[in-house]
């Protein structure tokens, strides 16, 4: 049964991602700016925007429908829920046994179908492309994200998050090939998800190469501040993910709250560095081309694949 | 008075009324009514021979057994229902001029000839007489077949004449063969040709000449059946004749030509005492089903098309009465049944539509069941059930030879199955836009004949799903008769 | 040699070896009157071998089936294709698909053929004539070769007719022929089916405007 | 006292869907009798058999002999628990479709009303008996009386040629695929001429029979249910149908199909051996990758939702031959866990796919238009219709927390915990194939957001569909009764799972129903919690939540204005319909990575062109490879065949005369 702590440990997890997604966000932008010898804006901005943004009147569209005013509503519940899921600071979550791994990509995907569709739902030249756009990147994505997890899920025999977690957290410390692989395409899944450079450019609003901001070119007010707030929501649950799956160290196992208290320090510095190689990542490398996007993805995946079938050939022993 | 008698007397004696008085006003119904009583009598037959066994006639020359007596009723049933569906069909040619009074004349008193004909060869005791009384059908159909006068059915009636005369010489050849076989066992009594005699000592038989016996034999009326390469005739006597003589030649002539086979082969069986007779038939069975499937697939005629498939289904059923044995045999009836019941109510169907669109070309006809979809519903259900789509009877048939085959027979299966797929999209394909799509309406002045349409539909419906277990006695019976 | 064989079957050979003359003069005759005339003679040999038969075997029945033969064969379808001829105006030439010397060949290797098939049932025959039944056989099958070969309508009957005869000639001399009540049957149905010919001949000629039934080649499939 | 056995009622309910149809013919004409009254009636007997079949899971087969049939082969009938599964589908899902066609179908459309509900009901009365049929020829003929009726159902609009030519490749294709499944069943009696299936299962086959049969099986259930290469006429057919038909097809009769298999590789043939399931996961992989590639550049929604049922059937042909490989390893719990799979994938594919369907009916009603291309914006004209096929969509897309996710679901979960298959290269293969599963499921995600995005969203491509109209009563209710299917069957798997495990039971020996037992209805953990769970009540109980505490907390702290306006316009005046992505133009970017999958003509225009356009044509390779040269082979061979009919008479005369003198040479005893 649910215990107290234990439903107490999860209220905390998500009011943490809610709290600190913004805050990465803001700290990926001054990491960035630094990189790029740019003044770097303040670390709260993305705090300032949101506040800003529910102030602000909501400006509809005349074609647009009940689905758009709804998507923005869902996929920030979506997101809230995939943070829910994922072991930030503890395995021991309530919400956990909710969804497994697969049902997290699920849940991912169906935050991209709201807001394709949401995309989709005004009409205008830039929102159908947007959302054509994303399935592209999230039908190449899915995939390869999923094979990460099956690498993992096939490590610790078990596709809940929270048991790869722990099995990965115990081990000696052998290395495993195909966490390598997995490492390579998660990361690279994670960076055209997030609509990070090579893939998107949160930055950019050129038609040609844009991609999440051609969906919600639409959207403003209320409905634009859930859907930011959602995608550094996504950008954190990504991170948390990927430290789990490659950095367990440190996540709280038992309902103990001090040893939650004890990991968030841990996970803060974790972030704090993920950040910054993301902010790397995207100094150094030059946004693609929109059709290169498929090969790109579509190496992830062959990695991801590469990943489990060099667990199958030389660590199924082990 | 007896059955029998009666049976054979009404459509001679009709027939000959018709020849005298055919262009009085109630001469179809003469037609209609001597048919029926035809068919009353078989039925009384029928009953007659279930209930007490097989009989004679006129001394020990007609015999009546389990066998023929299905064909009689059968012969009689179609009999009927192809003289109520000529009755305004007919009306409706003399309407649109294609024929003059003393042509229609000729055509009942030729119908009610030819039924006689075929019953006779169907109750003969006597092979010779079943030669005679084969030839005589061809006579009677020579002339339904030329019976328009134009060209083409001239040229039609000429080869089925020249093939068929030509071909049931070689029968001739045959029956001398067996009489000369027979006599030596028998003795110069005049009994060598009678069935029943032959079948008591059939053991006894010469082989040799019992073989060749039955290669004339089977060449001879397997050109009547329409076994290929011996067909030639059919398609071309079947597109040029009156609709109702081709539901008559496809439902009943080749089925009494088969006949004629299956009483050889049981002699020949006896003689030869190996599966010779079988093998030969099989072979024959499958050429036949695989050649007409590929013929199908390239006619442009409606009623030609429909011929060919009568010539697979021949080769089918031969194909079955060759492989033998209770189950076969029984299959081989009732497929043979189905296929005459269906084949004519087909052509019934057809007759109506071509004369609505006024074209046998299938490619000139569209929308019938716009125009009527009694005709409609009647060619696309009929088309369907000759293909042996369920619940038609004719699936039930295919099921057991097929199975039979498959059990028995493993290599002819995959041949069996390449010509029933190629038969069905050829048929399937040509057919369904004819019933379908649009056109324009044509009103005829007399209302066509549907009930026979679907009377014969619906026998072949019921079959297909519950067979009564009397008639299911009875073919087992006939079946077994034929080894 | 032929010592062994009774005089009454050297006569029944005899005549079967003109009938198998006759078949060949048949197959290579290119006038149709004379083949009209070829047919009726072939015809009268039938009876009289049938005739010989008959007395020497003393059926009663042979006898019938002789007159019926020299009535139906030797006389009326000679007479009913003698008048079609001249009602109708046939030109007087054959013609022939194949040419004469080829068809004579073939009609050889049939022959052969013949006799070979038919030899193991000669061996079994009881009756005073069994080397006849491949005679007929071969005669049966150059009416055949001659339906095959001819172009025209009334040949072609012809030939027809000369199966017949062929058939006849098996039926009386292997088995002294058949039941009397099938012969006689056998002999209306050629009647009436000349007789239909008859009327056949009149409408083809009216339709087509010639007995060439190489007119008659509309109705085909390919 | 009357006691009713659950077979002898459904056997009543196939009479009294037999007897329905019969009373359409009463009055053909009267659409208000057969609509409000014939087809509701049918729906009730459909709730009939679905609650028989639900009451007889779990319980021992029933057997019954009617005194219809062969004289020697009786119509032997049988209930087990396979077939309720299938029952049940085939009772709840048509109950949608019969309300929905009481309000679909309109006077003056192609076939008469009565002969509408013959062939209806008829359809539904033979789909009964195919579960039911307990030997061959039962069988066989209600299989092809499905076929039959389907066939007339297809072509009730006959008067367009095109749809004559779907109807005539279905038949075709459907009857070369029944001569395969005869021929499996004949082989599968092993010479015994035992016909019963009784009577096949007492055989012991070889390896090789059993593999023939097994084959035969595949090709002829898998024509039926669309497996490449013998999916051509699927998506012929389900265009050319009225929506309920397509419905029905898609729905109910492709999983005919799905069950004939089953039948015969788990129940009829013997023990299976491993390399059937290789076979049947290949075919089922590439049928999946094949259907959800062309589903994505269809312009026509009927085409699309076709091809996607064509993805469905090889992702369920994935799951059986998945299952077959276990069942033949003998390791039952996971065999266990991929046929369950199978079994709520057909489950659930019936209910979203009969739904989709449906919603494209409604949408073809109000606009007269099929095309992708011409529709647009419908959500405010049909918000019902729009709704409820969002519903569809994301189960179909198998997204969390409807139906379709929990069978994929389970399969991803067969697939992970493969390894330990005693074959090291199927070790290698099995989850490469689970690696493209995965990449067919998010294809799919593209298709239907393509198919939902260019009906119901953006602006309207066609002045004319302002004029639509949302669907009526009947046809809300029938939409409302599948999605609300499709939504228990999303959030209660546990307990589906617990009944159709009788199913699972029966042919594998093992079951799932005793681990799920162990834990809480609302979770769904086959293996154990640890390994593997998913709980979508909770799941969708904490997005509700978060949505709702979201938008009340935002209406709370802040406000809840909104402002209407036009939509921007960067800067460029004209922002019309026309400038939203085409169909066509959507799908763009598939057609460029997969180039070589498709068959393409595409026109471009060049600057000189008068009138420029653009165009492309996407077409089947397999059309090309298979069927066109297939059919020009038939075309020769009956080229050469004719010839023999020369219209020669003298040539006539020398083919007998040729067969006589071979027979007499040759011939000889």
């Amino acid at each position: 049964m649910i215990s107290v702590s234990g439903f107490l440990g999860q209220i905390f997890a998500i009011a943490l991602a809610l709290l600190l997604a913004p805050l990465l966000s803001g700290w990926v932008g001054q990491c960035r700016a630094w990189l790029q010898s740019r003044t770097a804006p303040p670390l709260l901005l993305p705090y300032y925007m949101l506040h800003k943004l529910f102030h602000k009147d909501v400006v509809l569209a005349h074609g647009a429908s009940s689905l758009f005013r709804a998507a923005p509503f869902i996929v920030f519940g979506c997101m809230v829920l995939a943070c829910a899921i994922i072991p930030s600071l503890s395995t021991d979550l309530p919400l956990a046994p909710a969804a497994d791994a697969i049902a997290l990509v699920g849940v991912f995907g169906l935050a991209r179908i709201f807001i394709s569709l949401a995309a989709m739902d005004v009409g205008t030249s830039f929102g159908s492309l947007g959302g054509r756009r994303e399935m592209l990147v999230g039908f190449l994505a899915e995939p390869a994200l999923l094979m990460v997890i099956f690498t993992l899920a096939m490590i610790a025999q078990s596709t809940s998050v929270a048991t790869i977690v722990e099995t990965l957290a115990h081990r000696e410390f052998v290395i495993f090939p195909s966490l390598a692989f997995a490492g390579i395409a998660f990361t690279m899944v994670s960076l055209a998800e997030n609509a990070r450079v090579p893939v998107d450019n949160p930055a950019t609003h050129l038609e040609l190469t844009m991609i999440h901001e051609a969906m919600i070119l639409e959207y403003s007010g209320r409905h634009l501040a859930l859907i930011e707030w959602a995608s550094s929501l996504k950008l954190y649950a990504y991170s948390c993910l990927g430290l789990a799956f490659f950095f367990p160290w440190g996540i709280a196992e038992r309902d103990n709250f001090m040893a939650l208290l004890a990991a968030i320090p841990l996970l803060l510095f974790k972030l704090a560095i993920g950040g910054f190689l993301l902010a790397g990542i995207e100094t150094v490398s030059a946004k693609m081309r929109i059709f290169r996007a498929p090969e790109f993805l579509g190496t992830a995946f062959l990695l991801a694949v590469l990943g489990l079938l060099v667990r199958l050939m030389l660590e199924s022993r082990v | 008075m007896d059955f029998f008698v009666l049976m054979l007397a009404i459509p001679l004696v009709s027939g000959a009324l018709l020849t005298v008085f055919g262009e009085r006003a109630w001469a179809p119904n003469l037609n209609i009514i001597a048919s029926l009583g035809t068919f009353l009598a078989a039925v009384g037959l029928t009953v007659e021979v279930v209930a007490n066994g097989p009989r004679f006639a006129f001394g020990e020359q007609f015999f009546i057994d389990s066998l023929n007596v299905f064909f009689v009723a059968l012969t009689a049933f179609v009999g009927l229902t192809t003289s109520i569906f000529s009755g305004p069909y007919m009306a409706n040619e003399a309407a649109h001029g294609r024929l003059t009074k003393p042509r229609l004349r000729l055509y009942k008193s030729m119908y009610q000839l030819f039924m006689f004909t075929m019953l006779m060869a169907l109750t003969t005791n006597n092979l010779g007489i079943l030669w005679v009384a084969m030839e005589a059908a061809t006579l009677t159909t020579v002339l339904l077949v030329s019976l328009y006068r134009t060209p083409a059915s001239l040229e039609a009636a000429w080869k089925y004449f020249i093939l068929c005369g030509v071909g049931i010489a070689q029968a001739l050849f045959g029956t001398i063969l067996l009489y000369f076989a027979a006599e030596r066992v028998l003795g110069e009594t005049g009994n060598a040709l009678l069935w029943t005699h032959l079948v008591e000592v059939k053991g006894q038989l010469e082989p040799t000449v019992m073989a060749l016996s039955f290669i004339f034999l089977l060449v001879g009326y397997g050109t009547k059946v329409g076994l290929a390469p011996l067909h030639n005739w059919l398609p071309d006597a079947h597109a040029e004749g009156p609709t109702p003589v081709s539901a008559v030649l496809s439902g009943l002539l080749l089925n009494v030509a088969l006949y004629a086979i299956l009483r050889c082969k049981v002699l020949a069986d006896g003689a030869i005492h190996s599966d010779y007779a079988g093998n030969l038939m099989m072979g024959f069975g499958l050429f036949t089903l695989l050649l007409a499937a590929f013929f199908l697939s390239r006619q442009k005629d409606v009623k030609r098309m429909f011929a060919y498939s009568s010539i697979e289904h021949m080769g089918l059923i031969t194909f079955a009465f060759g492989m033998g044995g209770a189950v076969a045999n029984f299959a081989g009836l009732l497929h043979m049944t189905m296929h005459s019941l269906t084949k004519s109510a087909i052509f019934f169907a057809v007759g109506h539509a071509t004369q609505k669109t006024g074209t046998q070309m299938m490619a000139d006809i569209r929308g019938l069941i716009r125009i009527n979809p009694l005709i409609g519903w009647g060619l696309m259900l009929g088309t369907l059930a000759i293909l042996g789509m369920p619940p038609f009877g004719v699936f039930a048939s295919e099921f057991m030879i097929l199975t039979h085959a498959m059990k028995h027979f493993p290599w002819a299966t995959p041949i069996l199955l390449l010509a029933l797929g190629v038969a069905f999209a050829s048929i399937f394909g040509k057919v369904q836009p004819m019933v379908f799509g649009e056109t324009e309406a044509k009103r005829l002045p007399h209302a066509p004949a549907i009930t026979p349409v679907f009377l014969h539909l619906g026998i072949v419906l019921m079959l297909g799903l519950y067979i009564p277990p009397y008639l299911t006695r009875w073919f087992h019976e006939a079946a077994r008769m034929l080894g | 040699m032929n010592a062994a064989i009774p005089f009454s079957a050297q006569l029944i050979n005899l005549f079967a070896s003109v009938i198998l003359l006759l078949a060949f003069a048949m197959l290579a005759q290119r006038r149709v009157m004379a083949l009209v005339n070829l047919f009726a003679l072939q015809g009268l040999t039938l009876c009289l071998s049938t005739l010989v038969v008959a007395v020497t075997t003393g059926q009663t029945h042979l006898y019938w089936s002789a007159g019926l033969t020299l009535l139906l064969k030797a006389l009326l379808l000679p007479w009913i294709l003698h008048r079609l001829i001249r009602r109708l105006q046939v030109k007087w030439e054959v013609e022939s698909l194949i040419n004469i010397p080829a068809t004579m060949l073939v009609g050889i290797a049939l022959v052969i053929i013949a006799f070979n098939v038919t030899q193991p049932i000669s061996e079994l025959s009881s009756t005073i004539s069994r080397g006849t039944l491949g005679i007929a056989l071969a005669s049966v099958m150059l009416a055949f070769l001659m339906m095959i070969t001819r172009t025209k309508a009334i040949p072609q009957v012809v030939g027809f007719l000369a199966m017949e005869n062929g058939l006849f000639l098996a039926a009386t001399s292997a088995t002294y022929g058949m039941p009397m009540v099938v012969e006689l049957g056998i002999a209306l149905d050629v009647l009436i089916g000349v007789i239909i010919l008859g009327v056949f001949f009149f409408q083809i000629r009216d339709q087509f405007d010639s007995l060439d039934i190489r007119h008659m080649e509309k109705l085909k499939d390919n | 006292m009357l006691s009713l056995l659950p077979i002898d009622t459904l056997l009543i309910a196939a009479c009294a869907w037999l007897a329905i149809g019969l009373l359409g013919l009463v009055a053909p004409r009267n659409l208000r009798f057969i609509s409000k009254t014939l087809f509701p009636l049918g729906a009730l007997v459909g709730v009939l058999v679905g609650l028989v079949a639900l009451g007889s899971l779990g319980e021992a087969p029933e057997t019954a002999v009617l005194v219809i049939g062969l004289p020697d082969l009786p119509f032997h009938l049988r209930l087990d628990n396979l077939s309720a599964v299938f029952a049940l589908l085939l009772g709840f899902v048509p109950v949608g479709i019969s309300i929905y066609a009481a309000g679909y179908f309109r006077k003056g459309e192609g076939t008469a009303p009565g002969v509408l509900c013959l062939e209806y009901h008829v359809f539904l009365a033979s789909m009964l008996l195919v579960l039911l049929a307990d030997d061959a020829y039962a069988f066989m003929v209600a299989w092809e009386s499905m076929a039959l009726s389907s066939f007339f159902l297809v072509t009730t609009n006959h008067q367009h040629a095109e749809i004559r030519r779907a109807g005539f490749l279905y038949l075709l294709i459907a009857h070369v695929g029944a001569i395969s499944i005869l021929l499996s069943f004949g082989v599968m009696t092993g010479g015994a001429g035992d016909y019963t299936f009784a009577g096949m299962r007492a055989q012991q086959l070889s390896p090789f029979w059993a593999s023939a049969a097994f084959l035969l099986a595949l090709v002829g259930f898998g024509a039926k249910a669309g497996l490449v290469p013998l999916h051509v006429w699927l998506p012929e057919a389900h265009p050319a149908a009225p929506s309920p038909v397509s419905a029905m097809m898609s729905g109910v009769m492709l999983k005919t199909a799905i069950y004939g298999l089953l039948r015969v590789s788990f129940d009829l043939v013997g023990t299976p051996l491993w390399w059937w399931g290789v076979v049947a996961l290949a075919v089922g992989l590439v049928t999946a990758l094949f259907g959800v590639l062309y589903s994505t550049v269809q312009s026509d929604m009927k085409r699309l939702l076709a091809y996607s049922s064509i993805e469905n059937i090889g992702l369920i042909a994935v799951g059986i031959g998945l299952t077959l490989i276990f069942h033949a390893y003998r390791m039952e719990a996971l065999a266990a866990l991929a046929m369950t799979a199978v079994l709520y994938h057909c489950l659930a594919h019936s209910a979203f796919k009969s739904l989709l369907f449906l919603c494209t009916g409604s949408v073809l009603h109000a606009t007269k238009e099929r095309s992708l291309g011409k529709l647009g914006g419908l959500i405010h004209r049909m918000p019902w219709v729009a709704w409820l096929a969002l519903a569809g969509v994301i189960a179909s897309v198998g997204l969390p927390p409807l139906s379709g996710f929990v069978s994929e679901w389970m399969l991803l979960q067969a697939f992970l915990f493969s390894p330990g298959l005693p074959h090291p290269w199927l070790n290698m293969v099995v989850p490469v194939a689970a690696a493209l599963v995965v990449f067919v499921a998010a294809l799919a995600g593209f298709a239907m957001v393509k198919f939902y995005g260019i009906i119901f969203l953006g602006q309207m491509r066609e002045p004319g569909l302002k004029d639509a109209h949302d669907a009526g009563p009947w046809e809300k209710f029938g939409l409302a009764w599948l999605a609300l299917i499709t939504l228990l069957l999303g959030i209660l798997p546990s307990t589906v799972i617990s009944r159709i495990d009788a199913a699972t039971r029966q042919l594998l020996g093992t079951g799932l129903a005793d681990k799920l037992h162990e834990q809480g209805w609302w979770m769904l953990a086959p293996m154990s919690p640890e390994r593997a769970s998913y709980e979508p009540l909770i799941f969708l109980v904490t997005i509700a939540a978060t949505l709702l505490l979201g938008r009340w907390l935002v209406r709370h702290l802040y406000h809840g204005r909104v402002r209407r306006t036009a939509a921007w316009d960067c800067g460029y005046w004209f922002q019309g319909p026309r400038a939203q992505d085409t169909a066509e133009g959507f799908s763009q970017p598939i057609r460029r990575i997969f180039e070589p999958m498709f068959r393409m003509e595409r026109h471009f225009p060049t600057a000189r062109d008068s009138k420029p356009y653009y165009s492309v044509k996407v077409e089947d390779h397999f059309w090309h490879w298979l069927y066109l040269p297939v059919a020009r082979l038939v075309n020769a061979i009956s080229g050469l065949v004719t010839a023999v009919q020369g219209g020669r008479i003298a040539i006539y005369l020398l083919y007998s005369f040729i067969t006589l003198l071979i027979l007499l040479l040759v011939a000889r005893p």
